[in-house]
């Protein structure tokens, strides 16, 4: 863990309510995996007092990335942050997505609800790397829910489209796409991040097809190291349901794992 | 320049500065082991211990407020046993001083996990915690009845080895009495404030905000009613009082001494922080220098009235 | 869309919306006549009157801290005579509910002033304030005690030809047992919360930043805790409740409907935007608007636990 | 009174710590008299809560100027703002500076230490339309306290300048420059801001000379509006002291009323 105060924007892009900030952070940047989060300031006074979590959505040498949608006070403060402004990062944090070799020469599916996508471009270059072949489900609202689009098929990533309003793409849930997926072709994983509904909903897919699957989840964070036991949720282990740290037990769990809001 | 001497004798036990980590805010201590080395900062309280491990509330457990936080973990934790077999020889190899924050269901159960930890080695005084208000229906604690802290203090002392420190409410109409109450019930040390019972409405939803209903308010918003609290204590008993409430500055830790208190802890800041105890040591520190002071603890209820 | 129904009702009272602008905050009314058409807000309480003139206390009156003010104003002030000759009729010639504030040094004087104001016309109720932190020493009030709340209601009660309004304090353990006080002596609605005791220190000079020490603590800093206590006060009476402390939004102001206030006080916001009041009117509009809520009244004490 | 929740920074000038905003705002330009002052939101969130209130140092027919030191955490927000952002500003506020139309063809002593320059350019170039003559004494700790010299000199106004390093003018402090002036010539009246030592100090010179003089207070201010009764000082009325609202009732007093800190 590293608490880098003058990590500097060195690009920033913009799309209506989303946001992609570039780091330049080598220490973080370094030691990163795909599905860990960093712990944002987002004011220099106490109001908003809490740091932000956001998902690691990139790295290379020298920088990480980090995509987010302006939602509140907090977020809506760090959006207006501009290029060649530093930022107070602490980070790389939690446990991120599990990279199992044997995943090699596979079929992997990696599904995104609107911001969900920023852990799975991250995710989706190291399963290249592994030699593993993930195909993006890339799901919105409507097609202004997709900013990132062009990024994945630059990068040579598989990706599916899907918009509630088929403004582009197939129109419907993005669960509902991979369900049509899951017709001509079994993944030997899955990997999923986005609104609650939507993993609920494609965990039960995932069950009925006899998947395995992680989600990266979300929850309220007061520390993100660990400290304050704010962010549990409720979890099966061994049968019995405990509480357990979002932050430094997850944010990614096993689909078996976890109980979903209302069950 | 000469160098300041940061350390604070609080009869019971000495502290290289006076910079304590607050209970529920540093985990067990070892959590914050990858930010700096532990032994730069006075001590740190560990999160409240009842006997048994507990699951505490249920989520959601945080609400961010203005210049606040509001918490209701309901004392998730280990319990005192795995504590002592676990976690406490790891403390035990560092050189600061280790406080263990004591809870219990009834007064029985402070007396119970008091005496426990009395049997290890490792620990440099307790801290009561009657003052918590997320574990009783409405918020309710011991801290808000001057009798029911004497007893509970009382109890404690018949059975504890190691010094005691009393945690207050600041849900209280007199905070003096209930001061009074411990110092009398034979209590080491005093330290206020915990957190003021609060609650958070989602408007969309028309629910509580937290699982448990209401939670304690902490952070920066509660800081000129603790100092306000603090000077009262000070003023009134003889033991040593510990300052906290929202502390997030050394300017805010050093008011806190100038208003009475020995010794100060830093909660919530550590949330935002993690190296939050240490940069407001440093800055105590440059200050003292600046202003030519040799002993910090000179400044202790130096307020000018 | 069908227009929606803002008025309440508190029996003794009718607003024609739930948005009052919180004593020592509005001046007498007359200073935010500039800014918008007073008849647009559902009232106003005018600062707090003794019944012969104060200077109030000496400054610095006012200290800024973490989403907060803390003031020791100490109710200034031109005394009931000349409010009832020089600001009463202007204020008269207004469409919108008027509500005295009352203070006294003692039982006696609340009646006396109370006595007093009910021969003027141009009142709808009288705000009994037992519980301002500012004027006697240690910040010590009535409200503070639910037997000395009793007695002042009571006396009140026998003298005032206009409905009373109790105005609570948030120093207190259980603020549930000073409302069913008030209750009980006859008040005829309860207000809550007034300021936070609270202290600010100037490091630099070691000395309280209040000419006063003491002053009372306002703001967004209070809203959780003041909630809380409006949920609890809410639960118990069966008389209306009104909330206040820290409402600077719309959303506030509904979280406070929906713990159980008949109607709102705006305070602190009304310095920093003239305009607060009326702001959050619309908003509150809005929301009803977009929520299909036909009579805002509805949502009073409609939180789902 | 006026709230303008849109006034566009046009220009920002910056020197070291002090800074100056132009800012489009019509309707405030036409109302205000030197002496009076705005108050301006200088954060989105609740910390810092209040207003700050600054003088107004400058109007034309459409803009106002402001001019400030950034010395604490309102300040150093409000001197990150940049040139086509906005300020929400309330004002103009409070009696300014009483212009004698018997000043005309007069000299008069305009006296400003550090940011206290901000009220006196406006004021002075009133006074230049009104035929009298105004002489500038300009002081600062050093000369990087005097940013707006050449503003001034500019102008066409008579400045003097001391600081009290020697580094540039008069070496000394600005009252005792003041003194040194009254030994050649009496001004008609003098008006004065800054530091609370200086403006006492000048106040026991012009007392000593039978000199008529007003000065610009300043005071901890709640609303700025009257509403709070938080920024009051004792003041000397008709042989008694009592409480008048800074904000209100000033921030501009003659010199006779004022009860200085520490008397
Ligand atoms: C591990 C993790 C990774 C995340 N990664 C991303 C990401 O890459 N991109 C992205 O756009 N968003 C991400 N989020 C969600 C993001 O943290 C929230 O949108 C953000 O905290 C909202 O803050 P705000 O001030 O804008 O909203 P507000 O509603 O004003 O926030 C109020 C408080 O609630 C918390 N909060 C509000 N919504 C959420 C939420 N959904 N999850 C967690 N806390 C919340 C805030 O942190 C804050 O403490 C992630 C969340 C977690 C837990
Ligand atoms: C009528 C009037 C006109 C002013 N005009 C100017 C001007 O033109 N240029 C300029 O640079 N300054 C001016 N000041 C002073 C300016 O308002 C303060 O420097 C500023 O409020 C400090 O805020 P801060 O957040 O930077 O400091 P902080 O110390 O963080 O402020 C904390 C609180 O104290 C108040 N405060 C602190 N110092 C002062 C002070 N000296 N006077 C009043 N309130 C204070 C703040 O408003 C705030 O409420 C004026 C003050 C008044 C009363
Ligand atoms: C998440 C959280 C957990 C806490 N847990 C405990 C606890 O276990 N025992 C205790 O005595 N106080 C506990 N507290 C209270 C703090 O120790 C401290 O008294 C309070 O937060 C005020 O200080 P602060 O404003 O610096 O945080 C907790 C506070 C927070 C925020
Ligand atoms: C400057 C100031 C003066 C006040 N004067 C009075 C008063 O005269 N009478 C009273 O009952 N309350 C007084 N109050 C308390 C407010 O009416 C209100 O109860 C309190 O500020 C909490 O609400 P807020 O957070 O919305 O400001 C005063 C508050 C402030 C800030
Ligand atoms: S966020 Fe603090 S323990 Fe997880
Ligand atoms: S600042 Fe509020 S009355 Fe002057």
């Amino acid at each position: 863990m590293i608490i880098d105060r003058q990590a500097r924007i060195v690009e920033k892009k913009n799309w209506g309510r989303y946001f992609l900030f570039r780091l330049k952070s080598p220490e973080i940047a370094r030691s990163s995996q795909p599905g860990q989060f960093l712990m944002i300031k987002v004011s220099e006074t106490t109001s908003p007092l809490l740091r932000r979590p956001l998902s690691l959505h990139y790295r290379s040498n020298q920088e990480v990335e980090i995509f987010f949608q302006a939602t509140g006070m907090g977020t809506e403060l760090l959006s207006k942050k501009k290029a060649g402004e530093t930022l107070d990062i602490l980070g790389p944090l939690g446990r991120g997505f599990s990279l199992n070799k044997e995943f090699k020469g596979k079929e992997v599916f990696c599904v995104g609800g609107g911001r969900g996508i920023a852990p799975l471009f991250f995710l989706a270059k190291e399963l290249q790397l592994l030699g593993a072949r993930p195909t993006i489900f890339y799901g919105g609202k409507t097609s202004g829910d997709l900013p990132l689009r062009s990024k994945l098929e630059e990068a040579g990533l598989e990706i599916k489209i899907s918009t509630d309003d088929g403004s582009t793409g197939f129109r419907g849930l993005v669960t509902s796409l991979v369900e049509n997926e899951l017709q001509s072709q079994k993944p030997a994983f899955v990997y999923a991040c986005g609104p609650e509904a939507m993993m609920k909903k494609l965990s039960e897919i995932c069950l009925k097809n006899e998947l395995s699957a992680e989600f990266s989840l979300e929850s309220i964070m007061g520390c993100g190291i660990g400290a304050c036991w704010g962010c549990v949720r409720p979890f099966r282990k061994n049968g019995e349901i405990h509480y357990l740290k979002v932050c430094q037990d997850g944010p990614v769990f096993h689909s078996r794992e976890i109980v979903w809001m209302g069950e | 320049m000469t160098m300041v001497d940061l350390s604070v004798d609080l009869g019971f036990i000495k502290l290289k500065n006076p910079v304590l980590a607050a209970s529920g805010t540093f985990g067990y201590g070892l959590e914050f082991k990858p930010f700096f080395n532990l032994d730069m900062i006075g001590g740190f309280v560990v999160k409240g211990l009842y006997f048994n491990p507990r699951e505490g509330n249920p989520p959601p457990r945080l609400v961010e407020t203005p210049s606040g936080l509001i918490n209701s973990v309901g004392l998730q934790g280990i319990g005192v046993e795995a504590f002592c077999r676990e976690i406490l020889p790891q403390l035990d190899q560092l050189d600061t001083a280790i406080i263990a924050n004591v809870c219990g269901e009834e007064e029985e159960e402070y007396a119970r996990v008091a005496e426990y930890l009395g049997r290890f080695k490792g620990l440099d005084a307790l801290e009561l915690n009657i003052s918590c208000p997320n574990v009783r229906e409405g918020g309710k604690c011991p801290a808000q009845d001057a009798e029911a802290t004497y007893r509970t203090v009382r109890k404690v002392k018949q059975v504890a080895s190691l010094p005691i420190i009393t945690k207050l409410s600041p849900n209280v109409t007199d905070i003096v009495s209930v001061a009074l109450a411990a110092e009398e019930a034979g209590s080491e040390g005093i330290s206020l404030v915990n957190t003021f019972l609060a609650m958070a409405i989602e408007l969309k939803t028309r629910k509580p905000k937290l699982g448990n209903i209401l939670g304690g308010l902490s952070g920066p918003a509660i800081k000129p009613i603790a100092l306000r609290m603090v000077w009262q204590v000070a003023q009134a008993v003889k033991i040593p009082v510990i300052g906290l409430g929202g502390i997030f500055t050394a300017e805010d830790a050093l008011e806190f001494m100038v208003a009475g208190a020995a010794a100060v802890q830093v909660g919530t800041a550590n949330f935002i922080d993690p190296e939050a105890c240490l940069k407001i040591i440093e800055g105590m520190k440059k200050w003292a220098e600046e202003n030519g002071i040799n002993r910090l603890s000179e400044i202790t209820g130096s307020l000018k009235i």
